[in-house]
């Protein structure tokens, strides 16, 4: 790969994205908005373009040499050579550099390339907001923090990145400001996601000052692939930090997975993703579905070297990623916004990613997030033609017989629907099934993860199909439904263009434990994450690959007894299991129990600092040291007659007082 | 001679207490001024036994600053006391007074 | 440089006071005309000033000559230089001055002679990597205030000529490099800053003003005495008798405490204070009201609700800093061993204030005085950093104040116009203003993500640097302090979305037509105007500068943070081993 | 010699009761004077021959011809008398009495010049016979116009601010109170 070329590309693809944010925030949006509806979309479809350049230039290249590093400027430097009277001391160092490598190209594509269809879609979908241009600059900023994210070379610049995203996905979320319910889920993601920035940064305080060269010598570095070049086995990080003891790297394995944790809205930092549907449907569909939510998968995926040193927090990983996985596919079965079931979906799938990182088939969960990021983004675009038609109403008990007046919109999201159940030939089943069969050979207590894994694919065929029974079949339950009408082709195009690929990408890599493998996307990363690992051998893959089909099947079929023949009582579970129903219907009381032990307690704590410390300790301190010193002016204050002559006069008896002092002591 | 230095000081110290005197019992700013130049005056008699017996030059000039000081302060004050005459107030400085409660 | 800059950045705002006494009073257009000319002088010389800062060598290290309890003759070097020194003797009390003058450019050996010390005090200026910013920074605010100043305000004329005795008083504080000069200016600046509290403002300003004034007078009084402790310990101890900064710098390595007498408490033994600790504490008192650190600050919530938005500007932007700056200047050199004796004292006031200031804004009703306990958050950050005694910490507590006083006063402008055009102060009386004034939420969206650290923007890059700075001293403190990071993101949006998200509401207007009216009435425009937005653009653009590109400060503050913290090192030869994180040989610091 | 200073001294002690105990204020005036030429006489004795002129002509000429002016334009009534006994002039006799006798302890006792003497400061060139060789106005001038230059010069603005202010406050016009 050309160097040059390559900083021109990156250039452009991390530039043009600003660049548009920056025009429309300066124009303090007094731009024309058919050239917003233009440079928005435009600009990130040529970033994609020029990724798309990237890709080629990398393909050109043998598979050792697809990783090049650019640095831009140098961040800032606190490190001080010796001389002038000062001996040398190390500071912080940070350049800005970015990493072209085959997983951060992918990730650029699926950001560019998912995020440009979302934009256009986003043209037909905000067409008549009265923020249409805040929208955009909004949506550029996003694409630019994700890139910078995916890009960055630089530990800092990635949490710079993280952060950003995360400011990003505040201001879409609450982009509809004068909603109440808009304003508070969007403050309740960013102070989520700023308590996963703060366990990045103190992971990346660890790795800095702890990571060690081949020599023993401290690197003090944030350069990630230095990081990465030392960590592997025998150059360990030193353990010398104090109580971290042994512990340090799965400290920062575990330090780095709290921010993957809040960003992937992973248990326990989970809450915020369902109420981020606050905001307008093309943001959910590029930040809570696509681009970056996946980010935690990233940064496991990317960190990989560090986690394979850390098999206890790789565990963690694990078991956290498989834990929220179905918990969000039980809470996902009874809910009712359109919505937040396709939200809670994506928790649950990106459970199954973090748990694929976890136990270390990281192709296998790149492949996942590949395949999601095409049919999560369609399912939620096709609920965007459904909410849009519907007026925003978003209540799947409010919709119904939708397939015969938007019968396009219902094809496509009955095809997103298949991908993400891991029906045979749409693309989540091969990505799904794959990233399942690992978990037969890998991980921690193999092969019980597996069984909740593949388990879960009842639970998601059964939620998602029940959507499509409730909104497009059976017939109109409300005004809306009926008056419904099928979403302009501005709206209509990208969801199609998104259901192809959501039928046709999953044949990019078919490994099946040996059955006619097709290994294209795992040998495109392999540079990067290394060789797939060993599988169970083909007849358990085979058997697992079976039951993981026919558990699918199973939910499809149990919604189409519920639904469609009304062979199972819809209120069976309400009834019999009552306590199961209300846990799923009220989200595992998450957001209830946050309250009570975090929030509370800290407005609590607050409202003290403010109605009582202040006033009574802080001030009163100052008002009884007042007070004692009043008191005592109140005693003297028989010779504060006001004359002045009273002043003369006892100023000079004092005068003489200390005259007679004086002379008493020299005579 | 030298056996009047004690005089001269004692003198000195003498009227500077009967000119402080003044100042702190009368309350005619007239006869207030003129107990503060008594007092001028005392300390410019210690000034210039001082110069005398020490046989220095200092205390002598500076006794003539303290006149030069004296006499502008009489002019100002002077001028002060005619003011608050015009405006029609009896001359007596506890009336004057601003600063009690 | 071969003229007097330092000087003459002084003069620039006295002669302008000067001229604006005679400017007429009500002639307010020439006064403020006058008054940003002023100021703009003075920042242009202060850009001058940091442009000259790194085209001049820096100069050798102060000498100087002694023993060491009478031992044998060494030579040692001030560990901190400083550029553009200008001397003059001021006053002095015995004829043989020249015995006991600072040795600045040769050895001397005024050690060992009898008799009363002679008092000699000079006129020395001088800047370092650390003042030289905060110069700039005040230059700019002071500007920006005057770019604020509406002339409608009451008694115009006497507010500018205050305030530019007030930047008198505070760059003289900034550049004076004799204890008896610093003390000068440092009590000068508070007398106009005083009468500018007690002038203006609002109902409660009087008693905010005596709080003040009382607090601050304090805790420099306890100074006053520090400084002639410093004068008399370090004479005693290596007969260099001399309030001359530097010199008094260079004299610490000889003087000798070692807190080797203990007294017991409880059954436990603690070691006793020695005179060095005595005077440390009397120095941090002064600066720990000035900044001020937690169980010093009753008087900052009063002060900084009450004032109006020009004073804020800078009061709030470059005074608060003299604390931190007098910490690294006067704390860390002259009583290096003390420092590290109190480190964890002084770091856990800062973890205090930090999540002191936190909880409380968090809990405010007044939109001032939450950024006033925003204020105090966040310069527990800049006391975290500094006593954490290292490189990182001392260059994000650097990095940090010039951002603070950027991030502040960029606060005190936007809740000042909200206040200007709805009269209230209450968070619950507004809200949904981004409909009526979107230019305004839209920079004030910016004015707060900086103030709650967001990177890419200037405060990230302080907290970030501080923190890790604080991290290689103790995680423990490092993680807890980060816990204001989460309190400061909570705030700040409580803040941002209260006045400008949520449904549309001022106090008497209903809808969006009413909202404008009302303020159009008030001030004649709704949105930003276009002062207003001069006034905020430099601030706002520094923001994204020092955060997109902080490698131009820190090349002039790693400097001196290498020097400072090499002084204070000297106080710790037994301890450096097991406060730094690695063991030694290939410690962190990089000895050699 | 002694002589003379006794009589000089019981004079301006005299006058020195009598500007503070006289009940008008005329009379205080004219004990003033009778002070102030005592003291004259006084300098003459410890020969600052200069000195004692400018007492005659400054004091008791401009300045108590001042005073009786001013006097004579208000002719102020006479004042309510002393309330005797009044804590005010009690303590601030007996503050008088003592002062008076430290400083004559301490001057009896203490105080003394010359070479060995507890007063410091050594003995100067300028001795009597010297300064009257030399010329007592002539002594004076130089010392003013050298080593007091810059006093003199200060002193010179105080006067003329003086003059000033006196002018000012003696406008016709109303006063502020």
């Amino acid at each position: 790969m050309n160097p040059t070329l390559i900083l021109v590309l990156s250039a452009v693809i991390l530039g043009l994205p600003t660049a548009g944010f920056l025009v429309n925030a300066l124009t303090l949006g007094r731009l024309p908005r058919r050239l917003v509806a233009w440079m928005g979309p435009g600009v990130v479809l040529a970033a994609f373009a020029a990724t798309v350049v990237t890709l080629i230039s990398m393909l050109s290249r043998p598979a050792t040499d697809r990783g090049i590093t650019i640095v831009f400027w140098h961040w800032l430097n606190a490190s001080v050579a010796s001389g002038s009277g000062v001996s040398a001391q190390a500071g912080f160092n940070a350049n800005f550099s970015v990493r072209i490598d085959p997983l951060s190209v992918l990730m650029m594509l699926v950001i560019t390339g998912i995020g440009g269809l979302i934009h256009v879609y986003s043209v037909g979908y905000m067409a008549h907001d009265r923020g249409f241009n805040r929208f955009f600059a909004y949506m550029n900023l996003f694409i630019t923090s994700m890139l910078l994210l995916v890009m960055s070379n630089t530990l800092v610049f990635l949490i710079i990145g993280w952060a950003m995203v995360a400011f990003a996905s505040y201001a879409l979320i609450a982009f509809w400001y004068d909603r109440p319910s808009a304003v508070v889920a969007g403050r309740k993601a960013f102070v989520t996601q700023v308590i996963g920035d703060v366990g990045l940064v103190l992971g990346a305080f660890l790795i800095f000052l702890n990571l060690r060269g081949p020599a023993g010598n401290l690197l003090h570095t944030v350069n990630m692939q230095t990081i990465f070049a030392n960590v592997g086995p025998g150059a360990h990080f030193h353990n010398g930090l104090g109580a971290y003891g042994a512990g340090l790297v799965t400290a920062i394995g575990i330090l780095l997975f709290l921010g993957a944790a809040a960003k992937s809205a992973q248990w326990p930092l989970h809450t915020w993703l369902p109420d981020a549907m606050e905001g307008p449907t093309p943001v959910s569909a590029l930040i809570h579905a696509a681009t970056m939510v996946t980010a935690g998968v990233y940064l496991v995926a990317r960190f990989h070297p560090i986690y394979q040193q850390a098999p206890v927090a790789a565990a963690v990983v694990a078991c956290v990623g498989i834990g929220t996985a179905l918990m969000a596919g039980i809470i996902g079965c009874t809910q009712y916004d359109i919505k937040r079931v396709i939200a809670y979906s994506t928790m649950s799938q990106i459970g199954l990613m973090i748990f694929a990182v976890g136990i270390g088939a990281y192709s296998a969960g790149m492949f996942q997030f590949f395949t999601h990021a095409c049919f999560k983004a369609l399912l939620f675009l096709a609920a965007g033609n459904v909410i849009h038609s519907l007026h925003d109403d978003q209540d799947v008990r409010l919709m119904g017989g939708l397939s015969r007046r938007m019968k396009w919109t219902y094809w496509s999201f009955a095809i997103g629907a298949l991908a993400l159940s891991g029906i045979p030939i749409f693309a989540g089943f091969f990505s799904k099934e794959e990233l399942l069969g690992n978990g037969l050979a890998l991980g921690p207590a193999v092969p019980w993860l597996w069984v909740i894994g593949v388990s879960v694919n009842v639970l998601t065929s059964f939620y998602i199909f029940r959507v499509v029974w409730l909104a497009f079949r059976g017939e109109p339950r409300s005004e809306h439904a009926e008056r419904a009408h099928e979403a302009p082709p501005l709206m209509l195009i990208p969801v199609m263009i998104l259901a192809g690929l959501a039928t046709v990408v999953g044949f990019l890599n078919i490994d099946f434990a040996g059955f006619a493998p097709v290994t294209v996307f795992s040998a495109f990363l392999q540079p990067v994450l290394g060789s797939p690992h060993s599988q169970a051998s083909a007849a358990i893959a085979g058997l697992a690959l079976l039951a993981g089909v026919v558990l699918s099947l199973l939910g499809v079929g149990l919604v189409w007894a519920v639904y469609e023949r009304g062979l199972i009582a819809r209120d069976l579970i309400s009834k019999r299991a009552a306590w199961l129903y209300r846990l799923s219907f009220n989200k595992f009381y998450w957001d209830e129990i946050y309250d009570v032990a975090l929030v509370r307690p800290t407005v609590a704590l607050a409202t003290t600092v403010r109605g009582l410390i202040e006033p009574n300790l802080i001030d009163g301190a100052v008002t009884g040291i007042r007070e004692v010193v009043g008191t005592l002016a109140d005693d003297f204050r028989t010779f504060q007659t006001g004359y002045l002559k009273d002043y003369a006069l006892v100023f000079f008896f004092f005068a003489v007082v200390g005259l007679v002092v004086l002379g008493l002591r020299l005579s | 001679m030298t056996g009047l230095f004690p005089g001269f000081l004692i003198l000195s110290a003498g009227l500077f207490s009967v000119g402080a005197v003044g100042v702190l019992v009368r309350r005619n700013p007239l006869v207030v001024f003129m107990s503060i130049e008594l007092m001028l005056n005392a300390a410019n008699l210690a000034l210039i036994t001082f110069a005398r017996y020490t046989q220095t030059m200092a205390g002598q000039v500076f006794a003539l600053f303290v006149i030069a000081v004296a006499a502008s302060e009489v002019v100002v004050g002077l001028a002060l006391i005619t003011g608050v005459y015009r405006s029609g107030r009896r001359l007596d400085l506890d009336e004057l007074s601003e600063m009690s409660e | 440089m071969s003229w007097p800059i330092l000087a003459v950045i002084l003069l620039v705002p006295l002669c302008g006071a000067m001229l604006l006494l005679v400017v007429p009073g009500s002639r307010s257009g020439v006064i403020r005309v006058v008054l940003a000319t002023v100021t703009a002088v003075t920042l242009g010389l202060s850009c001058v000033l940091l442009v000259a800062f790194l085209a001049v060598p820096s100069p050798a290290s102060s000498r100087l000559t002694g023993t060491a309890n009478g031992q044998s003759l060494t030579t040692v070097h001030s560990p901190v230089t400083f550029q553009f020194q200008e001397q003059v003797n001021w006053l002095h009390t015995s004829g043989s001055l020249s015995r006991f003058q600072p040795a600045l450019n040769e050895g001397n050996n005024a050690f060992n002679q009898s008799g009363p010390p002679p008092i000699n005090f000079s006129f020395h200026l001088g800047v370092d990597g650390l003042s030289v910013w905060l110069i700039a920074l005040a230059a700019l605010l002071f500007l920006v205030a005057a770019v604020v100043l509406s002339r409608k305000e009451p008694h115009l004329k006497a507010f500018a000529v205050l305030m530019l005795l007030s930047e008198v008083g505070v760059i003289g504080v900034l550049t004076s490099l004799d204890l008896v000069l610093f003390y000068f200016f440092w009590e000068a600046a508070l007398i106009p800053l005083y009468f500018l509290m007690l002038g203006w403002g609002d109902e409660r300003r009087g008693r905010a003003a005596i709080k003040f004034i009382v607090y601050t007078v304090a805790g420099s009084l306890f100074m006053l005495l520090a400084i002639i402790g410093v004068y008399f310990v370090t004479g005693t101890q290596t007969g260099v008798y001399t309030f001359d900064v530097p010199t008094l710098i260079a004299a610490q390595s000889f003087v000798q405490t070692i807190h080797s007498t203990t007294f017991s408490l409880f059954g436990h033994s603690f070691p006793a204070l020695n005179p060095q600790d005595w005077l440390f504490l009397a120095f941090a008192l002064a600066f720990a009201i000035k900044v001020p650190l937690v169980p010093f600050h009753s008087w900052l919530p009063d002060a900084y609700s009450s004032g109006r938005t020009p004073f804020l500007v800078f009061f709030a932007g470059i005074v608060s800093k003299l604390g931190a700056f007098g910490f690294i200047r006067y704390n860390l050199t002259l009583f290096p061993q003390a420092s590290h004796f109190f480190q964890p004292l002084l770091m856990g006031l800062g973890v205090a204030s930090i999540l002191y200031g936190a909880l409380a804004a968090l809990a405010q009703s007044d939109i001032k005085r939450i950024v006033a306990y925003a204020s105090i958050s966040h310069l527990g950050f800049v006391v975290l950093g500094i006593f954490a005694l290292n490189v990182d910490g001392l260059n994000g507590a650097i990095i940090q104040m010039v951002n603070h006083g950027v991030v502040i006063a960029a606060l005190f402008i936007c809740v000042g116009i909200f206040e200007a055009r709805f009269a209230t102060r209450r968070l619950a009386d507004l809200g949904g203003l981004a409909k009526a004034m979107p230019v305004m939420a839209g920079v004030f969206l910016v004015v707060a993500l900086a103030g709650l650290g967001m990177p890419l923007l200037n405060s990230f890059v302080g907290e970030f640097l501080i923190l890790l700075g604080a991290f290689q001293v103790s995680p423990a403190w490092a993680v807890i302090a980060s816990l204001g990071v989460i309190l400061a993101c909570w705030y700040m949006l409580r803040m941002y979305q209260g006045l400008t998200q949520g449904p549309l509401r001022a106090p008497g207007a209903s809808n969006e037509e009413s909202v404008v009216q009302l303020a159009v009435q008030r001030i004649g425009r709704v949105d930003l105007g276009p002062i207003e937005l001069v006034a905020l653009a430099p601030l706002v653009a520094l923001m994204v500068v020092i955060g997109v590109y902080p490698a131009p400060i820190i090349r002039y503050s790693r400097f001196s943070a290498a020097q400072y913290v090499q002084a204070v090192d000297r106080g710790s030869l037994a301890k450096t081993s097991d406060r730094t994180v690695t063991p030694p040989g290939s410690s962190y610091r990089g000895v050699g | 010699m002694t002589v003379i200073f006794g009589i000089a001294a019981v004079l301006a002690f005299l006058g020195a009761l009598g500007v503070v105990l006289s009940q008008r204020t005329l009379y205080s005036a004219l004990s003033l004077v009778l002070n102030m030429v005592s003291l004259a006489v006084l300098f003459l004795l410890l020969d600052a021959q200069f000195l004692a002129a400018v007492q005659i002509i400054v004091y008791a000429g401009a300045v108590m011809v001042l005073f009786v002016f001013i006097i004579a334009l208000l002719s102020p009534g006479a004042e309510e008398r002393v309330r005797p006994l009044e804590l005010r002039m009690l303590l601030g006799g007996v503050a008088a009495v003592v002062f008076t006798v430290v400083i004559g302890r301490l001057t009896l006792n203490g105080i003394t010049v010359g070479p060995g003497g507890r007063f410091h400061g050594g003995i100067g060139p300028f001795a009597p016979t010297v300064v009257n060789a030399h010329g007592q106005v002539q002594t004076v001038g130089e010392q003013l116009f050298t080593t007091y230059l810059l006093p003199f010069e200060v002193t010179s603005l105080l006067l003329l601010v003086a003059a000033v202010g006196a002018v000012y406050l003696s406008k016709r016009r109303r006063l502020v109170a």
